[in-house]
């Protein structure tokens, strides 16, 4: 079964009864469940209006709708690979919508929901996976960095940037977002000892979704990862990362804690990748089908969908719009893919240094004569 | 016996045959257990041998080669899998300070038996860091040794090779190569580990290369025997130790040589053999030693790495301009 | 003032009362007050004879005079530096003394009571401070690995052979030294990962002595460094480091602990680095005499003579044979040192591999051929 | 003005000016506070400049320069102080995966101006670790530059040169040569800093060196006059990009050419210097390119590290070598 089938089975029903919790997880903050059903939870009141709820719906189906495409494009040669975030929807989007305009966003590979929430053109995300560029957009402009392949690099950028922002008496925070496995890595460790030290208002993103490619989370830490934090000496949380509203209001405290000088917080998504690794990926080789079942139940744009329906926030008319949007996005995502132009070769060379050294334009030279000893040749 | 396989059967096998000999052999890497590695190297070892010898590691390098040092001062011979190249930096402190050195700081009482496997070199479509030819960094640095195979025989047998090795060993897989087939004689060996080799004999130009640009630098002899020029192609197959003396034979012959690698240029390992072979060869050279190799730049994305690497037009043409001194 | 006057001031004088307790510390496992006083503790019981009480005495004292002797070598350029223990010479002996001869200990480049505790020759360790060699024991037999200078490394060596121990069913631990300054590294973090992972018999050895040369503990950590454990999942306990016999205690619970398969316990030894941190350093620069003269109040050695004199466990003579004996191994190592050899020139070709290469061994060649060729000028 | 200083005090007034010249210049390091570094270079700064600028940092290399690459994104120019060359491993994966790459993976939106200060090579009787010359790790790795100073002028506006630059620059501090003193003109700079420069003229053999070789390349040079023997000197001063124009002339003049370093020779910096100038100046040349280097082994204990080094002797001795040819 391909990603992108388990998807269209997954999105549309509305969960029943029966859907299980989360096994033993007292800790677990959750605002809404499997059912749908909206809780409280004594530390995080969210304050939402049904606007916003709507808004959020968009998000996670569109993200989604994205992602399938994307996928559907790496099947048909159109991407070199495609990360899928399936599963994750609601863990991305409610860490994206947290974040205030100035603050700075360090995603892995795998923050297309989050990118979303920025404002970057998913072509520009595309991009990277067709092999056009390391990723299109203006990190500057959109406050959301490149993507960082090496597994947790980027969370001492993360945490270096928001030192420069207390440098700056800057009222804003960054958000380094990493997964289960990366939380093995030195350097996100040495991340979490450098906030702490400095108080940097940086918050931990971390989506536990159970695997780093086949090794389950078991393998990197014999606890709830969110414990991690209290032996750096600040706060870390779990949360239920398929509850958007639960997300949101967890990532907008930790935000608000960061920029009012309290030092950082790590926040544990816990999650799933409904998907495979990348589609590179066979996941069938490391876990059982019966477990992707189970955690269909807890599907994160259903459960929004069942609360709004139930509530009366949205009604048919809402969802077919949606679904018409998602079907535009698509298209326009598929055709600006196979429309995009490959780069010219140059472009190898011009962007290694702000300065160019003498040596790189002799070879960029070089190149140019040489790919032009060939024209006419049928080369 | 002889059998056709592929390079990444080869090492597969090569791998099975060496945890079969020796029980202090383990591996150790990401996903190489019940995933087999991303690239399947791995495949069903697990299984058979299994979780004790057939290590699923946390996700964290300088974690996998620092317990592979403290197991090799048990006893243990660790075959680490790094999973691409451009991972094997947050390993690179535990390989240079403590791997490389600690048979001299130990005056020998110490042995590092540890093979660190690295699928390398670009050509597969892939993303960042997925593509790079490191060599370089560890050919430069004393204590290690580095081979690259470029056939499934030198993997099925470099493999055990390097596993029986007293040394630590940087083995270079040609990754883009994997699935290429040949002849594998499962009972002899082709060669000592440490040895370089003429593959296609040649008289006016010599031609060196290692891993995957083997394949690039025979497809160029086969081109430019065509056009009547006969080059001699040479598999270093030990990129440190470099094994020489079979080029010094030959560029005293041809008066000529080019080598090609995927790494960039600049400090690359042409500029060694280059060096080399211009000191003990002077008065032999007819023209420079040239270099074809990657730019002097990160590894492009995918759609610019036909573009960035050498191939067979590239050597040919590097072939042209070193006839033309 | 130089190390060597402040220990002559430390040794002596038996501590009266005022001694200040640490503040605040709840948490420390002490089981000889600062005057000298046997306290019992719940967890920690330690049953040692007089014979054992006087012995860690002799170590305490011995490890003192040779590192009082190895600094004046070195004020007198016999060694190119020497990185004095002064001060932690309890959380050494302690930790050594815990060990089972089959046990492997993994030290930093400080832990001369540890090599003293596993019959490492002074002279062995000498010759690395003095340039002849980078430390002439052999690890294997004394099963104590060489001294690792690169901060922390060693740590994940300690946990990869305790992972050997596991693989061949042995009853032994390995014991890894390391800094306050050194649980920053990254390396560091990976190692408590990888052993709580593989529940290796590990157990982590920090001497928290509050510098990291000029760099106090806080910019490591805002909380107490044993708390850093329980966030990758195994204990942390702080223990006096100037109490011998708390180390001692502790460091034997610990060690069993991981021989029983209960997998790796950190330590987190409370002590002070009295001199410089090496002969390079000048401490002035960054930290206030008042604070080494608090310190010097809980002097280690003082503090077990204090108790051994009051419960008439050791006499004016026992003591005076132990200054003997220091003065003899004193003797012996300052004539160890200046009758020291150079090493061979050839020394550098001849162990860079078990099996040398050729262009290596011509290196070799050119080398001897070289020198050879300055022989009868006067070179 | 002209002032006599020290190098290591040159070092301390460049980076005081500026850190006064901007604002956003943050200096980041282990015991650079209060203590001034291990070699006293930073001295002074933290009391004027505070804290936020003059930063103590935990014990984490990875941390210093992940930490520094977040920092720049935000404005920012990071000068970090690796406390030793053998010190710089655990930060490796920054600077090749990211400190490097940024700016190309980014298209030149992010700049990455980090000067990454190293105090590097041996003569000063230390332990392991302290005295290596890692500078061939980061020449061949796109994206850095590196540069080596030779002289307190230098030392004094190349430090302000590097931190003015947008590029990131791995800016080596030839330590054991800290002490020695020279005249500064503080108001005019002695040229660009990726030039190199000749630093005694001559006829016979040209003798390249950088940051501590070139005053052993000098003494050589001296003593070879007095046998009669001219030898040119040419301070490289930047290592990549290399600037071998001055270099290609003075060969194509002596027709021979030495390379020093104290880096091990196989891929240090003479193997790339000779292949350029082997494939430039081939007609030229007399003799191959010789190199005089470190050998191909850790470097050794204090007590041997006088045999290590390439000193005044063994120029000559490569020299003799050379004209020979
Ligand atoms: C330093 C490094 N090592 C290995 C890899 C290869 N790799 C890519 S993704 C991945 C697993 C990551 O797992 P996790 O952190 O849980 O993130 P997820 O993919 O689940 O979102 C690995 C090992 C890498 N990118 N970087
Ligand atoms: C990776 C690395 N970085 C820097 C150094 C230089 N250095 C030597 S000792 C030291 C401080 C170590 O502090 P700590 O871990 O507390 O141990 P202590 O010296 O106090 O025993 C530093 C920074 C080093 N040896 N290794
Ligand atoms: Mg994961
Ligand atoms: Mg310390």
């Amino acid at each position: 079964m391909t990603a992108l089938q388990q998807t269209t089975e997954v999105v549309d029903p509305v969960p029943g009864a029966g859907a299980p919790h989360l096994p033993g997880q007292p800790e677990l903050v959750q605002l809404l469940t499997p059912e749908g059903e909206r809780v409280e939870h004594p530390d995080y009141a969210l304050d939402v209006s049904d606007d916003e709820l709507r808004g959020l719906y968009r998000d996670l189906a569109l993200v989604r709708r994205w992602d399938v495409e994307a996928t559907a494009l790496q099947r048909q040669g159109e991407l070199g690979i495609w990360a899928s975030l399936l599963g994750q929807e609601a863990a991305q989007v409610g860490a994206g919508r947290a974040l205030a305009p100035d603050d700075m966003a360090f995603p892995t590979y795998r923050e297309h929901g989050v990118a979303w929430t920025r404002g970057v053109d998913p072509l520009h995300v595309i991009s990277l996976f067709r092999g056009v560029d390391q990723g299109g957009w203006d990190p500057v402009a959109t406050h959301f960095n490149l993507y960082t392949v090496v597994i947790g690099a980027q969370t001492l950028h993360a945490t270096g940037y928001a030192m420069g922002l207390q440098r700056d008496g800057a009222e804003s925070a960054t958000l380094a977002f990493l997964g289960d496995g990366a939380t093995s890595q030195g350097e996100v460790n040495e991340a979490m000892i450098w906030a702490a030290t400095f108080a940097a208002p940086v918050v931990f993103f971390c989506q536990n979704n159970q695997y780093a490619i086949s090794v389950p989370i078991e393998r990197q830490s014999r606890v709830p990862l969110y414990q991690r934090a209290a032996g750096f000496g600040f706060p870390g949380v779990r949360v239920d990362g398929n509850d958007v509203l639960a997300v949101l209001a967890v990532t907008r405290a930790a935000l608000a804690a960061a920029r009012e000088g309290s030092g950082p917080t790590f926040i544990e998504a816990f999650t799933y990748r409904m998907g495979a690794h990348t589609t590179s990926d066979d996941p069938t080789r490391y876990r059982l089908a019966s477990e992707l079942e189970e955690w269909k139940l807890r599907d994160p744009i259903a459960r929004l969908k069942a609360h709004l329906s139930r509530a009366g926030i949205a009604d048919a008319d809402f969802f077919a719009s949606v679904d018409a949007e998602g079907d535009e996005l698509a298209a326009r995502i598929r055709q600006g893919t196979v429309e995009m132009p490959d780069p010219a070769g140059t472009e190898i060379f011009d962007h290694v240094y702000a300065e160019q050294t003498p040596e790189l334009a002799r070879q960029r030279e070089e190149f140019v004569a040489y790919h032009a000893s060939f024209e006419g040749e049928g080369h | 016996m002889a059998e056709t396989l592929t390079i990444g059967k080869a090492l597969n096998l090569g791998l099975r045959k060496a945890m079969e000999d020796d029980a202090k052999v383990v591996l150790m890497g990401e996903d190489i257990g019940k995933l087999g590695g991303v690239f399947r190297i791995t495949d069903g070892l697990q299984k058979d041998f299994g979780e004790a010898r057939v290590v699923d590691t946390p996700l964290a390098e300088a974690g996998i080669l620092g317990t592979a040092v403290g197991l090799a001062m048990r006893g243990y011979r660790p075959v680490c899998e790094i999973q691409f190249d451009g991972f094997v930096f947050p390993a690179y402190n535990q390989i240079v300070t403590q791997v490389a050195k600690i048979h001299a700081r130990s005056k020998g009482r110490l042995q590092m038996p540890i093979v660190i496997r690295i699928p390398f070199g670009g050509g597969i479509g892939a993303v960042e860091h997925h593509s790079e030819s490191p060599e370089a960094y560890f050919a430069h640095t004393a204590g290690l040794k580095v081979v690259a195979v470029s056939t499934p025989a030198d993997a099925y047998w470099g493999i055990q090779q390097a596993i029986a090795a007293p040394d630590p060993i940087v083995f270079l897989e040609p990754k883009r190569r994997y699935w290429e087939k040949g002849a594998v004689d499962t009972d002899t060996a082709p060669g000592p580990l440490f040895g370089s080799r003429v593959v296609r004999g040649g008289d006016d130009v010599t031609v060196l290369a290692y891993g995957p640009m083997v394949k690039t630098a025979l497809q160029a002899a086969e081109a430019a025997a065509e056009e009547g020029r006969s080059l001699e192609v040479i598999d270093l197959r030990t990129v440190s130790p470099l094994d020489l003396d079979p080029v010094f034979d030959s560029v005293r012959r041809t008066g000529r040589c080019v080598v090609v690698h995927e790494a960039p240029v600049t400090l690359g390992l042409g500029a060694e053999i280059a060096a080399r072979v211009t000191e003990t060869c002077f008065h032999s050279l007819e023209a420079p030693v040239l270099r074809v190799g990657g730019y002097d730049t990160p590894y492009p994305p995918s759609k610019l790495e036909e573009e960035y690497l050498p191939d067979l037009d590239r050597v040919l043409d590097a072939v042209d301009r070193s006839l033309g001194f």
